[in-house]
């Protein structure tokens, strides 16, 4: 379909921003004004809403359908959310305005970083980190504060990730300043406590670690490692990914854990908007308090505010208390489960063993264990035998309007098909998709081209990503389309009286 | 139990075709020592008129733009938001889908990241333009880190006019990065080009803003020349809403621009969710944190939108990637291309001119001494009230006017300066009444 | 020109495609002496954000259901209405789109109205429903057009307990169809089925509200009894919301059913739009007004959905039609027809119970003489304060709270009469307040 | 694709709204109480979510693309009308609030009847009626009211109607208790006058007529056919549907129309919404207005308020003052135009007959006139020459992306295609609509049965609506998937404490 440029039509106008008569335009310096105009497309309103009405219906969400993109949780997103966030309360309330005009806005944050204490067994929260990757980066700056407060910064060089982690798990521990060492994965998918044993020592400054795992399973060893880290004085850092997974069931402060990031748009239902926003909320023991990011937002009384004054504070991360609109959201939503919160985690672990349970035949399971909220599969001997690669597998079940599941992660599983289906799904349509799963496995042996040449009917076939690598277009190309360069007709500057 | 979608009979029968005999068995892995055995504490389950309720009763005790005259900007802005944005955000096929990792089933999210991608690059005058990044602070540290490994060193330097939380978080990303920041003061609202030329020696990058912090205009193709001929990547930090009026980054030279995207189609939303964005030259394509969407052809040759350039990124270059990010902010970007679009090249010119002529009229109406007479400014100035800037405030606000942000939380000698935004959305009218709130 | 899609360009471009030079010329046709030739005397065109402040202004001099505790009924109910209702009513496909003359482009809202119909013959206990009437007073004039040509009689009997909305509606059309009304008492808030029964002698239809307009519930089996004994079509005017604890109409032998829908699934709106529903036994499917959906099959075998029975309608029968209705209250319908499923048959029963514990509830708190002590109550009740309603209501709502409707308006007699609607939005406490506010 | 009912999974919820636990329900007297409960599907909010959203999209509406349906003015809804008709000082507002607690709607209902005054050129306007044909109806009651009132009920027995008239103005006389004349067309579209003047004489009522007609043609006599009725004291009524045309151009009321109907879903912009709502408002003479509907919107001084006191007046017509919703909607489209409407009116006749002149070679043209805001074209020498009838074109135009016009209306034109642009359509849509048309008249000639088959690619092919008028399925059949009929499972009764 045309991008929105090629509906630019030179005088069209949608918005309109008089300048008030009775005023005047100051003039602007010649060399700090605007020669050339930013080549904005010029389209009335009913081009704009038909444009963008139209590229939503080329895209797949989970109010499309089925959604089990594996360690995202897509889960259902209640309507009730966008309407509670849009509220003039909270949509128009400006950072900035003083403490007595945003008590509301205060205490739902001071209530949020209660509930997430509570859901995380920790004893502070800070919200800001406006992502789990932020998050990360937060909690490896809290650790380097923890340890230069106590003159061990030279000493701790080293954070121990798990072979199996979030690529965003290496690539904040760089960002942080630290050196990466990766310990392996044992045959039943724990961590290989031996090759642990050999990793940490007294420049270990900690461990990243999410559990369950992004293989989906639950450590069985989790006490051992906290208590390997503790002895050397290391810090363990919980990467909450997939915390959907344990909500009153399994705490990660009672695991052993220092430093937890939740992600709000996972666990907490804020949608996740085709690429974001998120939330990356912090949880930490009582003894990192001091470095957490400012302000803090703290209760006195029956009035709350923002506390600036932590001389031990790490700093900001980004600007002001992070993403309101997204602790609307997930706040909304913990009040809609509440105490049964606990039932949101067990719907969410049955309908993954479900699965699996259905799945394990028709293709293989690296590790044959009960699985917690997600589990992995390898399309391993599909492509032995037939050449069908996981995402040969992908791309054919869009032909079932599903969404497909996370392939090619974790990285230590061969053509690895990762798959979340969420509380939010009903045995229902668990079932059409496992009956679309066993269909393709049998097509697979049958009719290999229909997989291959999948998908069909879609706005687009399978797209040259090397190709698109290598042009490396990422933006529109005005110069190969000269007929929509024309200059876009400007008002003339108005020139200020001089005096006056 | 509002959310849950099973019913007691599919739990019973999804437990016994994976063959156990109670949910608890599900959690058989998990260490008895680390399993939760109480209750979560937390209320009872709310019904959804309860949580609307419960949280209307929140947001009546905020004082929103709605409410009372406001004349706060100070890094976030009071424009007008078209419905037109609302309406398409709130569509569940851009809500309620996740990074188009998928692009057959991901074209309306892949195409407008695009879209937004050239508009950037057209505000900006850059040739590449990520998906987004948080906001307008951490796009600041994520131009250093691209500064760090384009050049090899490692010393940031930060005008004192950029947003002091921009320079916050600058500031607690650098020691990671093994970076240090170098501050150049203000001298009368801006920087002076001689002083950010001889700090941009032996710099990484050298970051100043536009408008700055005050509202002021820097000199600023002076500022990047300074930069640039220090072997600095020069760094703008640009409001897209002055763009139309003010000159493009790309224009005078700079490498890289950034900016924080609220004023130009996010609600204020106590501060976020918003965007950042970040631009740049061709030449630092592959040093771009975050998503990148870029143009091919399918099977067939018809051109479609995917992820590209991904080897910059940490799914696949882990500890070495360029960034760690993975969850941006695409829908807020999404709004700030309907915006742009909605309002087209004329209409960014208007909102633009507008702002300035009515931020103009109000220095003069006001009567007060300006804080930096000397400069020009766009949408923002500050001005001194004679006494305790949070008194004058506090006494406005009495009135139903909230005239600005005191400079004195961030400027030594400020006590008594206010740093009044004038938007659009504000009104001839509405000046005189903040004058009257100011006068006594 | 706030909304000119057109540019100069484009007109001058296509006056030369049509051969003319000018304008104007495009209206030769018109007689020079009916031509208008000044500006329309309507004020300058306002900007998107200006119609906003505009209406904004407006808006705050009302004082809506969320600014006050509200008891006010009377025929419109504060019920809530869930987020999903207006998020899929807001989506263009459905706001957009007229009534779907082409279904092979509107197999959407043609598969949704014949969703609506289905879920109102299930509440009605009905055969066939059409896809909506304008409101609850329309449908009562129609219900007596199909009586007219069902029976060839012109005498329309009327409850007293009715609306009163519904009865003068019933009354301004009754004179066109050439028929007469004649009204039933009420005897102690309800009427009496012996003299329903006399009335109905002769009559073409007669017809009664459950639970009536004062909230009690009728002997509704013998008043359709006595309507259908005396050879009249027996037509019940039921409130959706209370049909999950009240008998269908169907069940107890009714020909017709009519009501106003917006209890279920639309906002108060000061008083539309709404819609009305009208249902009937499949004896009168073809003489029901208005649009109807039907199931069919295409080419192909496959399952599809079409406006039918069309000989019905106006655009074919034209005087011989049995309405003259085109456009409808179909978006209204199908937000009726998500609250509805949103609910589900167990929603259905909570919230009509839950309006009657609280009613119930009231009533005896405010320890006031009822108006009615005699009858079982739905979510609806008459109190007497002891002095002239209009001025306790006033009292009340200085207090901020607004107990009712005045009957006085309405019914001689009932000058201190106060008409109670406790919906689910209200709850314990705030039937207090109410006790409180009626107090002194 | 599946019904809702087709979902539904017993015990499944959505929505809940449980009984306060300190209260008790009250018994409902046996032979009162429900046996049997409705079959409303059971399903969760998602599944509500997914159903909707798919049926969505298998709709076409402005926001999809051209929908030029003659007779309907299908133009783009400016989004700013929801986001004030959203306003909770709107939406929440209670009919029964007293005027202090009404007064913005008030006022806003009184700006409205002033500027439609001012639009159709009359003196007085009730907002009440539902939509254009109530309108009508409300209409007639007036003339009734008027005669009455003057003693004539007896003598004025006939509504005279062009047979180009909507369907609703035959039905509209029916229903008011007149005996309808019908007028002829004369060869230039016109009413024939030679045959009017034989069928009006002092037994006349009124006349109804649109114009522009719904030929889209502008009565070149309209003066002469004023003056005929007035001269034997009937009434001229105006069908306002087409009023689009001549805002600022020409009013009924200078053109001699003493009743005039507005459609605000057409002219001012009210969505569709898939048949409605809608709003008919009606204007009048002054010495008409003592039988406008109540109450009146009327103001005092700088207050607003409702005027019951009309002992002349007809009465209501439907509840309350009207369908406030669109008013809002229509208000601020109005100020959206202001002063400047006049252009509205020039680009809808300025698009009309665009179109009009690309496409009179292709197709045949019963009135070769310049049109107003929409035309009439017929395919009646593609039917003789090919047989392609009117809807075989219109199916194909589907194919195209595009709404079909209005078709087979008015009855006077054979094998009719109505087609209105409005002026909301930018001149690419017109030229692409243009193309398609010229398109389908070569196939007709080269492939008929591409247009026989046409659509193609839809949901559904065509739809045989004999059977669905012979076998009337208008409802679910539950009887035929037993497997759904499942008695829903309802709460038990509370019992009332006896006394207490
Ligand atoms: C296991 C894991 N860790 C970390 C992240 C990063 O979180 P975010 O996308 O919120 O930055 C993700 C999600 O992308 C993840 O799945
Ligand atoms: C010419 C004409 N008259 C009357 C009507 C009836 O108006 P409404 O649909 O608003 O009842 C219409 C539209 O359907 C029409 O096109």
């Amino acid at each position: 379909m045309k991008l929105v440029f090629e509906h630019s039509s030179p005088g069209a106008r949608a918005g309109r921003i008089p300048i008030p008569p009775e005023l005047s335009v100051p003039a602007v310096p010649d060399e700090l004004r605007r020669r050339r105009p930013p080549r904005l497309p010029e389209l009335p309103e009913v081009e704009l809403v038909r444009h963008f009405t139209k590229l939503t219906t080329r895209n797949f969400g989970i109010d499309t359908g089925f959604y089990p993109l594996g360690s995202c949780t897509m889960k259902y997103n209640p309507r009730v959310n966008e309407r509670v966030a849009a509220l003039p309360g909270f949509r128009d309330l400006h950072p900035h305005q003083d403490e007595d005009g945003a008590q509301g806005a205060l205490e739902l944050m001071h209530d949020l970083q209660e509930m997430l204490a509570e859901i995380t067994g920790l004893y502070a929260v800070s919200l800001q980190p406006a992502a789990g990757s932020q998050g990360e980066l937060t909690g490896l700056m809290l650790m380097r504060a923890y340890f230069a407060d106590r003159g061990e910064s030279e000493q701790r060089r080293t954070v121990i990730v798990a072979d199996t982690a979030h690529g965003t798990n290496p690539a904040s521990v760089t960002m942080a300043g630290y050196e990466l060492r990766k310990v392996a994965t044992d045959a039943r998918g724990n961590i290989d406590l031996d090759d642990l044993r050999g990793k940490v020592d007294d420049s270990t400054a900690g461990l990243m670690l999410t559990n369950p795992s992004t293989l989906g399973l639950f450590d069985e060893h989790i006490e051992e490692i906290s208590r390997i880290f503790h002895d050397v004085g290391a810090l363990l850092y919980y990467d909450g990914a997939n915390l959907n997974a344990v909500c009153g069931i399994s705490r990660p402060g009672d695991m052993g854990f220092d430093i937890v990031h939740i992600n709000l748009h996972k666990t907490f239902s804020q949608p996740h908007g085709g690429g974001g926003p998120g939330g990356g909320p912090i949880a930490v023991r009582e003894h990192l308090e001091p470095y957490l990011p400012v302000p803090a937002v703290v209760r006195e009384g029956d009035r709350f505010h923002l506390d600036y004054d932590r001389p031990k504070s790490i700093g900001k991360v980004r600007a002001f208390t992070g993403p309101f609109g997204v602790f609307v959201r997930s706040y909304a939503f913990i009040l809609g489960w509440g105490a049964e919160l606990r039932t949101m985690s067990e719907d969410a672990v049955l309908n993954a063993n479900y699965l699996l349970a259905r799945l394990k035949d028709a293709y293989d399971l690296p590790f044959d264990r009960l699985c917690m909220h997600e589990f992995v599969l390898s399309a391993r001997n599909l492509k032995k035998e037939h050449g069908i690669t996981a995402l040969d597998v992908a791309k054919r079940l869009m032909d079932y309007d599903f969404h497909p599941p996370t392939i090619y992660f974790p990285l230590i599983v061969p053509e690895a098909l990762m798959i979340e289906p969420t509380e939010t799904e009903t045995k229902g349509t668990l079932d059409a998709f496992v009956d679309a799963m066993l269909a393709i496995a049998r097509e697979a042996a049958d009719e290999p081209e229909t997989l291959k040449t999948a998908p069909h009917g879609r706005p687009v076939a399978r797209l040259d990503e090397v190709k698109a690598a290598k042009r490396a277009i990422v933006r529109y190309r005005f110069e190969d389309h000269p007929d929509l360069t024309a200059e876009p007709t400007a008002p003339a500057q108005v020139e200020a009286p001089k005096g006056a | 139990m509002t959310y849950a979608t099973l019913t007691d009979a599919d739990r019973s029968a999804m437990l016994e075709a994976i063959g156990l005999s109670s949910i608890d068995e599900l959690f058989r892995d998990i260490p008895s020592g680390v399993r939760f055995d109480r209750p979560l504490a937390l209320d009872d389950p709310l019904t959804e008129q309860e949580i609307v309720g419960r949280l209307e009763e929140l947001a009546a005790r905020n004082v929103h733009a709605g409410e009372e005259l406001s004349f706060v900007g100070a890094g976030v802005y009071d424009h007008y938001v078209p419905a037109v944005v609302d309406y398409i955000l709130q569509r569940g096929e851009f809500l309620t889908a996740y990074t188009p990792y998928q692009p057959e089933l991901s074209q309306g999210v892949l195409q407008a990241i695009f879209e937004y991608q050239t508009v950037i690059c057209e505000l900006t005058g850059m040739d590449v333009s990520n998906a987004s990044g948080y906001d307008g602070t951490t796009v600041a540290a994520d131009a250093c880190y691209i500064a760090k490994h384009a050049t090899g060193r490692s010393k940031i330097v930060l005008a004192e006019t950029i947003s002091p939380q921009v320079r916050q978080v600058v500031r607690t990303y650098a020691p990671g990065f093994g970076m240090e920041v170098v501050d150049v003061p203000h001298r009368d609202g801006v920087v002076d080009p001689e002083e950010f030329r001889a700090a941009a020696e032996g710099a990484a990058c050298a970051i100043f803003q536009q408008p700055n912090f005050f509202g002021c205009l820097e000199a600023a193709p002076q500022l990047a020349a300074a930069a640039n001929d220090a072997g600095a990547l020069s760094v703008a930090h640009v409001d897209p809403i002055s763009l139309g009026v003010l000159e493009a980054p790309g224009a005078y030279g700079c490498a890289i621009a950034i900016g924080e995207g609220q004023s130009a189609g996010n609600p204020l939303s106590f501060g976020g969710p918003h965007y950042g964005f970040i631009a740049a030259r061709e030449e630092y394509t592959r040093r771009m944190p975050g998503r990148i969407v870029g143009e091919t052809t399918d099977v067939h040759g018809k051109r479609g939108y995917v992820l590209t350039l991904q080897t910059r990124e940490q799914h696949i270059r882990r500890e070495k990637a360029t960034s760690n990010i993975t969850t941006n902010q695409t829908l807020l970007a999404l709004g700030g291309l309907i915006y742009l679009c909605w309002l087209g090249p004329e209409g960014l010119q208007e909102v633009g001119e507008t702002c300035m002529a009515l931020a103009e009229h109000a220095k003069e109406r006001l009567e007060l001494p300006l804080l930096f007479p000397e400069q020009t400014t766009f949408k923002e100035f500050g001005v001194r009230v004679g006494r305790q800037a949070q008194e004058a405030i506090k006494d406005a606000r009495a009135q139903g006017v909230n005239p600005g942000y005191p400079l004195g939380r961030d400027y030594p000698g400020m006590d008594d300066a206010i740093l009044v935004a004038v938007t659009e959305r504000r009104t001839v009218d509405d000046v005189e009444l903040l004058a009257e709130a100011l006068a006594e």
